[in-house]
């Protein structure tokens, strides 16, 4: 049976790519978002799972206004890497894993889920800068991945209560895939930081803190945080942070098991305009 | 329309919903082409020329010409659209979302060094309306 | 304030189009489909909609395997014909009417219906044909159209519940528009056909009529259908009838109002696969 | 797997689900083509040419040569997709239908004309495995 080992939480800012990309990661500006990744490449060489399923946003990327899934789940056997403006980051393709993925998309949609389903889908650094930051620059992944799209560009997104109960659905998929598979689920952006306006540059590191220590502590609670309150507490790109609570959701201890260990949380201001934070859970 | 949209009143920050998305619907698809190497050779060469392709408002194409982000939003743009003109001039996302703010490049790079902008933060009383 | 007049159900078969296209219309096979709409063409003309919401599937025309929403609500201005692989039919062009689909893109996301936003989409038989049906062949429909695209081409489709609760959360969300607006909603496709296999051309009178009975008098009891009777019952193509659910769970008497009037009601078989249903309901 | 998928025992009847879909990617894909004029016409001047342009497996292409619809369907089509070539061919979605129940063309018309075929249809012995 498919199991759900752990989740991982991490901003995924685009600079932080471009700092991998460029060399500069030994530069002391950079050093110190780096740093707080180092346990992380430790600890998934030693929890290496088969599949992540990755919930990022697209950042008009794959997705122009055309066409705005609130919820896409990527069935394909691989992903190219987008060109977002300055070429594609050089980075490996994204290997998919296409019987898990139409296996879970079935199940959550059979869950009253209204899913979109995509079979291609290049994909941004919302998705690659998450895994560069835990894998450093191998030649190929060392995993498959499940691309999972979440709107949070066009208004209304889907709420925190929403994406929690969406994670809860797909652990339920997960677990009833009769094969062997090791999975994590990661949920990425964030945390606060806003990139428009006169207000552009806002960072919170109070809101940052404690949404961390509840991301831990109470999920269910932190679900009910109105989308009104992280605009206003951790700008209006701090919208991001609902992508945590679906990967929140498909813990164990939501659905009545064991709570999880705390392996690593860290946070840092700034890489370029946004706070890192950045958390990794194992299930019990 | 009595919708549930209660984040007009945030200072210096406008939402992208789908009123603001209506508005910029043309602007915003005009960022995506970018994405083309080729088109974004057509834009450097006659950005005029360029935008004339494109079924915007003057106020839009003249935000573009000016590279007045702030303007660009407020006839509907979406900053990760915007980003692609950034991308095409070689600008950072800090040095686009810097310049929304009338703070110098270094300025705002060292407001982000020593945390960043407070939440409580309101505009200038000169900027209010 | 916006309200719901009517609901239409109708089937959308391409043949039908054709036929009309081509000037068959008067042949006798035809005359049995066409004489069923006639009294339709009267009531329309008395009743004119400002706006119609049209549930209907895209039959690989506007997506592709790339592309697979369960719902999509197109809120562009206008829609162009498509050409599904005989050139376009020689219709007008759809158009659209942005604020309201917005308004209820909006609303209804809020109300946990995971929607795709569309804004680039040509309409193919599945939407034209209807409108043919109902207003013949003027030079320009007589209302606007906000499409809404369900999949029912790969399994598993939204279920006939997750489908009449749509219709409630569309019902809420057109009266909370405060215009002004008299709009209709119609639920297209069906009834009893298969299209594919050794099983083609399958019809089911006795489904289908019971299937019409109870859309009128139970509609929630009928919201509970599972898929596999509508495959086994009604055919592998029959399925698109979970469609007239989200039109029928939009009627007032759904959410306490009064019954609807039954205006119209019509069967016939074939028109070419498949059986032909229709009816009109109007709110009291 | 254990999903619901009671859809499986029905005579003569293939469910197009992600499975059946992700089998017939490249065949459903190469009918979407088919929707612009172009590819209609390349299609035609040389249908094996045409063919190997994409990524579908021989028996694949075969069946779209041979235009034997159930072997498409078994080979992960979907109607709504190879409709697309019997549009192409001129033909009716009432022929393409009818060519896969082992009738002719007016005997399946008849059928239909004479109220279609039951539902408590099952298939004739010497087609049972
Ligand atoms: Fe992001
Ligand atoms: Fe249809």
């Amino acid at each position: 049976m498919a199991r759900i080992t752990a989740s991982v939480y991490t901003s995924h800012v685009p600079a932080i790519g471009a700092a991998m990309d460029l060399g500069k990661t030994q530069e002391p500006y950079w050093q110190k978002v780096f740093s707080g990744y180092e346990p992380s490449r430790e600890w998934i060489k030693a929890n290496k799972p088969d599949v992540v399923f990755l919930v990022f946003n697209d950042h008009a990327t794959a997705f122009s206004l055309d066409f705005i899934p609130t919820f896409a789940i990527g069935t394909a056997a691989e992903f190219a890497v987008a060109d977002e403006g300055w070429g594609p980051r050089p980075v490996p393709k994204v290997i998919g894993a296409p019987e898990l993925a139409s296996h879970i998309a079935h199940s959550v949609i059979q869950q009253d889920f209204d899913l979109t389903i995509v079979n291609k889908m290049d994909v941004d650094h919302g998705l690659t800068v998450p895994l560069s930051l835990m894998c450093g620059q191998p030649q190929e992944w060392p995993f498959k991945v499940i691309p999972f799209a979440v709107n949070v560009v066009q208004y209304p997104v889907p709420s925190g209560m929403r994406c929690f109960k969406l994670g809860q659905a797909i652990r339920k998929a997960i677990e009833s895939f009769d094969e062997d598979v090791n999975v994590q689920i990661w949920g990425t952006g964030g945390m606060s930081h806003q990139l428009q306006g006169p207000r552009a540059g806002l960072i919170n590191k109070d809101f940052d803190n404690r949404f961390l220590d509840q991301l831990l502590a109470d999920p269910e609670a932190l679900a009910q945080k109105p989308h009104i309150d992280y605009v206003r507490e951790a700008g209006s790109e701090g919208i991001e942070l609902v992508m945590w609570l679906i990967a929140r959701g498909a813990m164990a201890d939501v659905a009545g098991g064991a709570k999880p260990t705390l392996k690593h949380r860290f946070y840092h201001v700034p890489a370029s305009n946004t706070a890192v934070g950045h958390m990794i859970l194992e299930n019990n | 329309m009595p919708l549930d949209k209660p984040y007009t009143d945030i200072p210096g920050t406008t939402i992208f919903d789908a009123e603001q998305s209506r508005k910029g619907y043309w602007l915003n698809q005009f960022c995506m082409s970018l994405m083309k190497a080729e088109n974004r050779e057509r834009f450097k060469k006659d950005e005029r020329a360029y935008l004339d392709e494109w079924a915007m408002t003057e106020e839009q194409k003249q935000a573009v010409l000016t590279r007045d982000m702030n303007r660009m939003i407020a006839a509907g743009g979406n900053i990760y659209f915007l980003a692609k003109i950034g991308a095409t001039d070689g600008k950072s996302f800090q040095q686009m979302a810097g310049s929304m703010t009338g703070m110098s490049e270094d300025a705002y790079r060292e407001m982000m060094i020593a945390g960043g902008r407070p939440s409580t933060w309101t505009p200038p009383a000169k900027d209010k309306p």
